[in-house]
């Protein structure tokens, strides 16, 4: 065990951190989940990709840096710290491209993966129906086979797909199965789909935040050619699997973030501390600390073993995720009693945190509900009995 | 001891209940959103005076019907439950009572108008920098100190301070505002402090309505939405967060109704009472709100959904009239900082 | 509305605190779980019998003093107050007396209401069964009719029997039913059972806090004549659920209990904070202090409700259980915090906090667990569907 | 950057677990409850000496295996799932590194008899009041400020204070205990900081192990155990309770190791970095004593069943080698209250 970085992890730490503080524009920045914060994150991503730090962690063929898990967890805390602005290629990257890298084929590899680093493409997830919520196995949007054209017709309608109303394309899973023996889990098939294409309609829906980013999408009749299928045909729910499990997990939450919201909230805490308040808040912020460190050496466990045993996260994921997502809803809450009377103020310079506080009400909701979580825990990892 | 209210009090509660569905639907709070209206509906305003309820604290002599605080409680409750977006606890509950104890000679003709609905008149307490309403308020009661004000918003510099609530409009004061000095020197403060307790009742008040609204809807849905062949309802888990919000709020009510009771009288804890009835009513509606977003799921999360009205008109409260931390550091104040003994906890209630 | 209390309610209020102030025996008492502790207590609810004290809600012939809700309250109040021993009577008090003021014939409630309150005759309640906890119906102890003799033979296993091991009588529920249409919760009888008669054998079970008061009872054929019937034959789950109710609900808990816990905690949070700590636990007194108020007030409100409209106590008592039992639990557990390092000891003048706790620990349990309160809550008040 | 443990660190784990459930089962546990004998086994004692445990960090100049605190500090984890009764953290990694670094001349001499398993010593530092096992200790390095001494527990008086844990003993000393002098002057405040951090680590270490039993228990207890037709565990409520319950454990456990790290390698916040550990690590041994007896049911809280000898010990050792609040606070007091900033939160680990 030896927990300090070796003089390459703390070189690759510097490099990130000169180039950022170089290099991240002032903020506050717009929300990517408006149209024009959109498009300032999309000019972001491809400055991020041009130096070469959109994905560190993937080969450099494919415009990463080839760098180790370690490293990719330094590279997000120093991006974090730096307050460099949202990353709307996160779902692409973090969702996608994990799988992709799995079970995609070379061609969709090469076509996809620079593309997507390099902000060209930026991809919404399409998993949520509106009767396939929590219940993702109930969907039901359905791929028929156009032998003729050799590909597939997707009608039917994702829902709750992230900046769906930006994003150039989506994946997801649709029912090519239709037999008995194809109910629930069998018979989806992983296809990507141009939101372009005739076919496809995209509405936004206003979130709760007032952002706009969210969209149903309605396909209808939508083709899709084989070669935009993602792993076998009737086999797409154990594709998506290790996606979910990547989304609930170790990669779309890393710690940098939440060290970032402590390290925020410490010094909220002093200013207030200072005005006479906050004193009853101490014990809160002192969890904040715990729960972000704790979350920060939990990951660098985790990595290690995945590093050493080349293991996968499985039902793990659901334990980060459940941990993650209330530690994020802690940190806000306890922030709002910090500020006080102007708690619920929006705009200026406290405003961030309510902003924060209603995004981070969805973290225990999406990517899986802590309660589908937490009977995953119960069940893989402890072993209780499924009903 | 008695701890149950009139048969009155709960047809007039009733009543209201009734009426606010029809003049102040979940589509009407919606349209309080606009940012380019002022979000007020005089109308809805003028029906809500006519039912007695605006000038319900105002003495019979001024036209009001001369009620309590305790009569008032559950048709605040009500507006709760209705996200009410006018300041109905401004104008009904602070503004008239402190008038009225102003002995001012204007008082009275402001009084009238309260009670007739052609006014409503909001505050600004010390330590209470954030005006409600002052776009459309026809005065506001400022106090500093040892001064009290009746201040003309329009005579002088009001910001907009946009909240999470869109229906909910705040504002800051330009410094220095002149009016009309409603007292001289020293009662003021006593005044004030009064105000600022019925206040804060009344903000206790709206959450246990909006607690109850939220619950409402999260039953609602989870009764009707299946997921894995089932309605959502009949998981375990759903049922225990909705058990739980349910529980602080029938837990919470109790603590606001004997805070009314308490101001009605002027009892001498009743400040304490209304410290503890804010403690435990934001609270509940805290609690509400967060199970009852998770039992929608993503659903709740969506800004066509109602629900996020109830809620946000919570959390913009949670800061009126003293914060949560406020009233319950105020209760520690009172039974556990000082050397003398708190409350007779086997004393009258 | 009127939260002050009458003259009469003062009269009584005074009259009670005088007595229990002149009659009270110093503490620290033993507890009423162990041999010696239980007699020192029977004795005790003798002199509180002959005062008129023990049962003051019910009418004077049996033994009370027809006294007002708000007057019982009052008494408990003040009982706590003075912090008088334990009541060993309460199970039969508490449990049984409401069900037979309900249902009982007159012979029963003149034959074991004045001996119950007397303290001659102390019952202990016998539900669990070994494989019937949480799932009550699901108990197997039966009665199988004895036409000659008037009456049925006992036999099976009760356990978790409070303070069996010294009681004289139990009450509970045995199957009298056999047939398919007698499935739990049909088909049980509700009998009384002396705990002297042929066939019946105490074991005492160490709990957890090391009193030995639980204890399984074992029936081998115990004779029961048909007089020891409470309501009708087979029809003993709806007899027993008015008990079930009141245990959950109003009366086995009453705030007087916690008010004077809360009492202590602020006396020991003053005592801690001049010794310079406790501030961290400040929060948590406070919350202390208004879950004992908003019970207190709870309380008042619902027995105002009972005396206007003559209601009863339903699926509130859940909401109560569930109240009281976390309560009591966090209350405990702020004391412990607040004695720090001595938290863990059990005798001398603090010992008795880490005896509350381990005691408050079994309320989320006992009685029906909170879990399945919560169920029932969620059901009966919420109407939410049921599985 | 790599924390894990190394192949022989776990395979080490892995026999003292085995080792443990033959020597120290649940029954030996009841039988150092027995309040008519020592509640501590010689024989139990010396086979961990003879694996080594004992003396792992005793220079290998005294027969010991000259290990640092990342070595121990998986065994102790197991001698909390075992409950063992014996003062293993108070020997092995209090007393032993104190003793070394008093670099007194008698210190050798006792190295080498808690290596060997002859002797047991546990401390009494500043702030410490209470002392375990002085009932059958050799010695007690008694601190008080700039002494620190060696004291025969037969050459004063010591009294039994019960505690909740019947096999875990604690006494007091009585005042000015006499003994032989280990430093002189100032070092010795130094070197009991350290003592008491390494005692705090070890008490977060036990909590891990404690938790981890107490969730095995339940997981077996719910998994067998049925109720309205099916097993306790596959009840949503009780899968959540105890999903709980390792969440808490999971995300202590990384707190404890990086603590043992920073002691074996005395980085200059090793200090805060136990103190975060014994908060987590407290914390979620009272979250899995609280959801296993509630997913036990009334079983668990039976004396014959083993479950509360697990709660008992995690409850007691709350208080060892500090609170849990003085933990807690020692957080807040690095990170918060100062005016200087606290650790880099993107520094190293």
């Amino acid at each position: 065990m030896d927990l300090t970085f070796t003089e390459e992890e703390r070189a690759f730490r510097r490099e990130a951190r000169l180039w950022l503080e170089a290099n991240v524009p002032p903020g506050p920045h717009p929300s990517g989940d408006t149209a024009d914060g959109f498009d300032f994150c999309r000019r972001w991503e491809r400055e991020l990709f041009d130096a070469r730090w959109a994905v560190v962690s993937w080969p450099e063929r494919y415009g990463g840096r080839g760098a180790s898990l370690v490293e990719w967890l330094i590279f997000e805390e120093e991006y974090y710290r730096a307050g460099a602005p949202q990353r709307v290629s996160q779902n692409g990257i973090f969702l996608l491209a994990p799988t992709l890298f799995e079970l995609g084929t070379e061609e969709q590899k090469e076509r996809i993966l620079p593309a997507m680093a390099a902000a060209r493409a930026l991809w919404a997830q399409g998993w949520s129906e509106p009767g396939a919520g929590s219940d993702l196995a109930a969907l039901r949007s359905r791929a028929v086979r156009d032998e003729a054209r050799g590909g597939w017709l997707l009608t039917g309608q994702k829902t709750w797909c992230t900046r769906a109303a930006f994003c150039d394309h989506l994946f997801g899973l649709f029912r090519t199965g239709t037999g008995k023996e194809h109910a629930r889990h069998k018979g989806l098939t992983y296809f990507f789909v141009d939101l372009r294409a005739p076919g496809v309609t995209v509405r936004p829906v206003g979130r709760l935040d007032g952002d706009a980013g969210f969209a149903d999408v309605v396909l209808e009749d939508v083709f899709v050619p084989d070669g935009d299928v993602l792993g076998r045909v009737h086999e797409g729910w154990s594709v998506a699997m290790s996606t979910t499990s990547s989304e609930r997990g170790l990669s779309l939450r890393s710690p940098g973030r939440f060290l970032a919201t402590a390290e925020r909230l410490v010094a909220l805490y002093r200013r207030e501390r200072e005005r006479g308040a906050g004193v009853a808040c101490r014990e809160r912020v002192v969890d904040a600390l715990l729960d972000a460190e704790a979350y920060r050496l939990h990951t660098f466990q985790t990595v290690s073993k995945m590093a050493e045993a080349g293991a996968k996260m499985g039902a793990e994921s659901s334990l980060n995720k459940i941990f993650w997502s209330e530690m994020d809803l802690a940190m806000h809450e306890t922030a709002l009693a910090l500020l006080g009377p102007s708690a619920p103020l929006v705009e200026g310079p406290d405003g961030a945190w309510m902003k924060g506080f209603e995004f981070a009400l969805a973290g225990p909701i999406y990517a899986g509900t802590n309660e589908i979580q937490r009977n995953i825990v119960a069940e893989r990892l402890l072993g209780l009995p499924r009903k | 001891m008695r701890f149950a209210f009139t048969e009155e009090q709960l047809a007039f509660r009733d009543a209201t209940r009734a009426m606010l569905a029809r003049i102040c639907p979940a589509t009407a709070v919606r349209t309080a959103w606009d940012p380019a209206s002022s979000g007020r509906d005089p109308a809805r305003w003028k029906v809500l005076a006519d039912a007695g309820i605006v000038g319900l604290l105002v003495d019979e002599a001024q036209g009001g019907l001369g009620r309590r605080v305790i009569d008032l409680v559950l048709l605040i409750e009500e507006a709760g439950r209705a996200a009410l977006p006018e300041p109905l606890v401004e104008t009904a509950l602070v503004a008239a009572p402190l008038l009225a104890a102003t002995g001012s000679p204007t008082a009275n003709e402001w009084l009238a108008r309260i009670v007739s609905g052609d006014a409503t008149i909001t505050t600004s307490l010390d330590g209470e920098p954030l005006v409600a309403d002052a776009h459309v308020a026809d005065r506001i009661i400022v106090q500093a100190r040892d001064t009290m004000l009746l201040v003309d918003p329009r005579e002088c510099s009001v910001v907009h301070q946009p909240t999470v609530d869109g229906a909910r409009r705040i504002f800051t004061l330009g410094s220095d505002p002149r009016g009309l000095a409603l007292t001289p020197g020293d009662p003021a403060r006593g005044l004030a402090a009064r105000a600022f307790d019925h206040g804060a009742l009344g903000v206790a008040a709206m959450q246990l309505g909006l607690a109850a609204r939220m619950i409402d809807l999260a039953v609602a849905h989870v009764s009707t939405r299946e997921q894995f062949g089932q309605p959502v309802g009949s998981f375990q888990a759903v049922k225990h967060h909705l058990a739980d919000a349910l529980l602080a709020l029938e837990l919470a009510r109790p603590l606001v109704y004997r805070a009314a009771c308490s101001l009605s009288h002027d009892r001498v804890h009743a400040a304490l009472h209304v410290s503890m009835a804010r403690a435990r009513a934001d609270q509940a509606a805290g609690i509400a709100a967060r199970k009852s977003l998770q039992c929608h799921g993503a659903i709740g999360y969506s800004f066509e959904y109602d629900l996020h009205l109830f809620m946000k008109r919570s959390w913009a409260l949670s800061s009126a009239f003293g914060t949560t931390s406020f009233h319950r550091d105020r209760v520690g104040v009172v039974c556990l900082d000082g050397d003398s003994p708190p409350p007779d906890p086997f004393g009258e209630p």
